[in-house]
């Protein structure tokens, strides 16, 4: 079944969904993947083609990986939670036990892990909480303190509110309209997080917006963000250059990088957020081989 | 009984006809953690121009029916990286590369092509791949191939940075009127070789927000939407030269194919070799899925080798 | 709060913008089984010309990746038997015609318009589509469309035989390398309004057969498929009016329109009024649920009139 | 559920999977599709939506309508038999239980019945004998008597052998290659029936070639065929013109007529046969518009 993919740190699967069911506005999916939990680290993704045989979908659709499990009764797993926004995730979550889905995994470079025991603070945005559980895990393996923030519009489009309490030392929930935890956005209280833990690195995923706010603030608090970006992809895997956003290198100098080999997570502070504005990302003026004046 | 796959390109042979799509490849290091790139009749390289460039804006892609837009905007390193880093590369794991290139203005393409013929890793290189799908800046951006005088120009300058026995394949858009004359003019100034089609241009609105999807505005569209269109201009420029309207050279072949089935289109209706573009982003093995099916439909189909298979559609019309 | 759908298209008010595409819809009875004909803004007669045709012979039709191919040949009973037959018949169900023409020759042109107009169901009329591109046998059988001088010909032609109140749409070609120089043609000439876009020439080979699927050999594509490159055509003609260029036209967008966000894309793209073609051989319905859909998409808009959406997305460009 | 349809004659239904088996070579469905029933005559045909809502399979299939039942514990039912040959009818043949289907039907002409009691001959090729039990029934309860030719490649390409048993008053089967009754094809055993039961009329349904020699064969018996052809259709509904054939109209002149509406039923001596070849037919010169020497 599975594509033996030259020791590359990827595997191509023909995936078996063993479990779907709702978790609030998200479904959860468990498919088996031979493979792919052996290679997993948290903070990467999966790209998976929708729409089965006679399909006019043709791109993959991706997604991070919540958890995976090497061995069981059926071989190794893959869990992923899904948001249904449109034909290729509509296409997924109304698959049932037993259908078929072709697996790409693992992609992109997981969360870099703090080599010392320190504390930490992971935040997730909306299904942007559904790799920081597995995260918060191996944090904890390694002696790390781990605290949680959790927001969404609604308490519907939390996940893993249940989970958090497990995996995490202490889980904060805000909502926009209040129907869960506190009023308002994960911004508002991440500034007395920072404060009360001293993270020295904290872990985003979620909306663009958010992520920007948290490696604001974990700046002022002299922390580092990793954050894990959503950057529309066509291949996922590094070949078609769709999924570029400009970032600052170690050396200072601002490339289009590709955030699906590169990323989907960076450091906050190297991504030019001044770029992006109502979905639309400019190339900065000082970026490599930026169109000239009257150039390109 | 096996058949035999190679094909013969302007002089050179390749084990099979199946090669990746500028652009829709990278340059090779990523489909090889997938499969051996170096199966491949040739690897098609991104289009490479003088200097590094950013290209454009995001978002950068728009999913369409059966198809995908992209305003990629020709990113790259620049030749002198690419040559430095990517040749060698293709080269360490035993490609053979069919390099494509692109200019701003016709100079350019000739100051791309004679660094690259000047580079040490030249010889894994079995053709140079000419883009004139891209914008002519001195002709207010209108793109080179759509008019022949300006293709001609091209084509002619690059040929003389090339050595003699170095294919040269013009690549050609298929948004003219009349695609002959350019495959036409591009024959006469030197291609020993073409390639068909490049994109269309096209365009999707955003229907939420109103407003053009893609950063760039129009993009070029891909995939197997527009198959037909490749098959037809395929089918046009080799009726053509059959007529003795120009000079008989080689076409590869590329646009919308996904399975062996469509490669054997394209070869029927007149490419000597096929490349697989977008499928790629749906499964990232198919230029090598592409050549497994195509070689077990050209057994079925009884040949001994697939050339014969080379444009046979035009012998095969039923006149009832 | 209701939506206003109406829309003046060259001096007429239709009570909505969707029509049917020519040849996609017949002359009107056999949808009229489905759903009422004259709830439409118009409905868009299969293109007639002066004599009966018996079209191309088969097979006439390939299915491609979200669209098709069909080569018909423009089969019909002539405009004589239009007037007698199917023009009143659309006239008795309340149908606003919008009737499609054509001819071998730009005289032919003519000589159907005046049959049409001298006919005694001509006031269900509300417009002349001129479907230009099809090919002139005075030309090499070289399409209309494809060349601004023709094109104006017939459309000068034309507008001598229709009264000065009947609007007249040009219906162009995507197989050209500058649209709107021809659009620019057909405005000048007299086009009160353009239809954008007709097909594009496409080709399928069949694969078992190894010869072309059509047997008219080439054949025209339509459907999902092609939606890109009718938005861009509709975009890049907008963007030329607005410009200046020449004079400001309503457009009638067709060209892959399934559903009402499609309808709403063209619209936004610069389209006045839409047409529904390859998608009603999926949905005989689709022309009315594509119109139902498109009206609850405007009103989620907050829009009091649909015309407010019209080019709307010319003025939402975020230039970051 | 079912879409009123002005009294046409037709219904547009979105139709409910409730059977799916395996008859031979091919598929039988079942579907749950009110209003059919009640509209539907022999030789009619279903043009059915493939693929679901991420398809770019976009134009209809047509099936014979094998039979149909008005009312039932599920409302009423068709039946049709679906060989799977490409991506249209893999994809109906691979659907289960429930699944739904969009269904236009009845379309186009059923096979005229004679005014009198008289014996009849119905010969099918492969599926094309699905339609014909329905028609054998109708038939018989006028009183005519029913002789049936079944006729295939294979054993596992006839269907309905079972069947033929009970709704004829005699079966005869030919395999081309000898696999289930005489080796040989319809056409051999034929003149035979035709001589035996003296029919002035056949019903056929098949592969064109065997339409054909129904039609000679009857002729030379001095029989009408009426034959059921399939050509090739985009719409099925009479909108698109792809379905044209050249028929010979009752004033002696030939058009090319779309056989989803004026056919798919004709008389066999109307066909121009001559104009077929090879899978593909050409427009006879004589026929009502062709194109002139150095004409269109
Ligand atoms: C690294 C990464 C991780 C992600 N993780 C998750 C997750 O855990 N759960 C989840 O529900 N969603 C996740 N997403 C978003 C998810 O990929 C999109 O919601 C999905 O692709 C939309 O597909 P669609 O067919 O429903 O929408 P459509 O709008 O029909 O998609 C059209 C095209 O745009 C692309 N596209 C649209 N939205 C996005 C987007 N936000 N990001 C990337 N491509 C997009 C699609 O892949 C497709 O090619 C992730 C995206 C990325 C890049
Ligand atoms: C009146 C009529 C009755 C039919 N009855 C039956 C039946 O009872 N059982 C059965 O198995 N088949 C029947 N067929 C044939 C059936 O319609 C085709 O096998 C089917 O359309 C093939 O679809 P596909 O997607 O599998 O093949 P593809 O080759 O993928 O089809 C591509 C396109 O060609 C069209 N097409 C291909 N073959 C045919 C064909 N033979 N006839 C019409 N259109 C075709 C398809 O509709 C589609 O639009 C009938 C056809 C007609 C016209
Ligand atoms: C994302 C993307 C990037 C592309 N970049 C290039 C390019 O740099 N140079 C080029 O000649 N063609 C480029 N193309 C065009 C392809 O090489 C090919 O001609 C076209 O996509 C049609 O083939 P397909 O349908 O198999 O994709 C690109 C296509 C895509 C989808
Ligand atoms: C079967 C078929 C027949 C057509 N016949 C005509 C015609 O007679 N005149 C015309 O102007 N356009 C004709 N067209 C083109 C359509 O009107 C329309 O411009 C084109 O199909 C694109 O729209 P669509 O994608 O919605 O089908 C035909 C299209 C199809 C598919
Ligand atoms: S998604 Fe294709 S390069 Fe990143
Ligand atoms: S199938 Fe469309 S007219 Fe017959």
């Amino acid at each position: 079944m599975s594509t033996a993919t030259r020791d590359s740190g990827v595997v191509q699967v023909r995936g078996e969904v063993i479990a779907i069911r709702r978790a609030g506005a998200y479904h959860h999916l468990t498919i088996v993947a031979p493979g792919v939990a052996e290679l997993a680290r948290p903070g990467q993704f999966a790209a998976l083609a929708v729409g089965g045989p006679t399909t006019g979908n043709l791109l993959r659709r991706s997604f991070s990986i919540h958890k995976v499990s090497p061995s069981g009764t059926y071989g190794g797993t893959l869990d992923l939670v899904i948001a249904a926004k449109g034909a290729g995730t509509e296409w997924l979550t109304a698959l049932r036990a037993h259908d078929t889905v072709d697996v790409v995994a693992p992609l992109g470079r997981p969360f870099p892990l703090p080599t010392e025991a320190v504390p930490t603070v992971l935040v997730g945005g909306g299904y942007g909480s559904a790799p920081l559980f597995w995260l918060a895990d191996v944090l904890r393996e390694r002696g790390c303190t781990v605290e949680m923030v959790l927001g969404a519009a609604s308490e519907d489009r939390l996940f893993g509110v249940v989970e958090a309490r497990r995996a995490a030392d202490r889980v904060t929930v805000t909502t926009d309209d209040g129907s869960a935890g506190q009023r308002g956005w994960v911004s508002d209280v991440l500034p007395e997080v920072f404060r009360r833990t001293g993270a020295p690195v904290a872990y985003a995923c979620g909306p663009m917006g958010m992520l920007q706010s948290v490696t604001r603030v974990a700046a002022e608090h002299g922390a580092v963000a990793q954050v894990a970006v959503e950057e529309s992809m066509a291949c996922g895997v590094g070949v078609c250059m769709t999924c570029v956003m400009p970032v600052r290198g170690k050396d200072g100098v601002t490339a289009m990088v590709r955030s699906c080999v590169e990323g989907p997570v960076f450091r906050g502070d190297r991504i030019r957020w001044e770029a992006f504005h109502d979905g639309v990302c400019g190339v900065p003026e000082d970026a490599v081989g930026a169109p000239k004046v009257g150039g390109h | 009984m096996a058949v035999d796959l190679s094909v013969t390109l302007s002089g050179r042979t390749l084990p099979n006809p199946v090669m990746t799509a500028s652009g829709c490849a990278a340059n090779g290091r990523e489909l090889h953690r997938f499969f051996d790139v170096s199966t491949l009749g040739a690897f098609v390289t991104k289009t490479v121009m003088m200097d590094p460039r950013s290209g454009r804006g995001t978002p950068r892609m728009a999913e369409t029916s059966s198809g995908m837009l992209n305003s990629i905007g020709l990113q790259g390193p620049g030749i002198h990286a690419f040559v430095a880093k990517d040749l060698p590369w293709l080269k360490s794991v035993g490609a053979r590369v069919l390099v494509s290139i692109a200019g701003n203005t016709a100079g350019e393409f000739a100051d791309v092509a004679k660094v690259l013929v000047d580079s040490d890793a030249f010889d894994c290189v079995v053709g140079v791949e000419v883009n004139i799908s891209c914008p002519n800046v001195a002709n207010r951006g209108l793109v080179f191939a759509c008019d022949p005088l300006a293709s001609g120009k091209v084509i002619a300058l690059v040929r003389e940075q090339l050595p003699r026995d170095v294919p040269m394949f013009a690549k050609l858009t298929p948004d003219v009127t009349d695609i002959v004359s350019i495959a036409d003019a591009a024959v006469k100034s030197g291609a020993t070789g073409l390639t068909m089609i490049n994109t269309l241009l096209g365009m999707v609105i955003d229907t939420d927000r109103l407003r053009p999807q893609l950063g760039g505005i129009t993009g070029g569209l891909s995939g197997p939407s527009i198959r037909p269109v490749a098959v037809r201009a395929l089918w046009q420029v080799t009726a053509a030269m059959r007529e003795g309207r120009f000079l008989t050279v080689p076409l590869i072949g590329v646009g919308g194919v996904r399975t062996g089935r469509d490669a054997l289109e394209l070869i029927a209706a007149g490419a000597t070799a096929v490349q697989v573009g977008t499928a790629t982003f749906n499964d990232p093995t198919a230029p090598q899925r592409v050549l497994t099916e195509l070689e077990a439909l050209a057994e079925s189909h009884g040949v001994a080798r697939i050339s014969e298979l080379v444009a046979v559609a035009h012998d095969r019309m039923v006149i009832p």
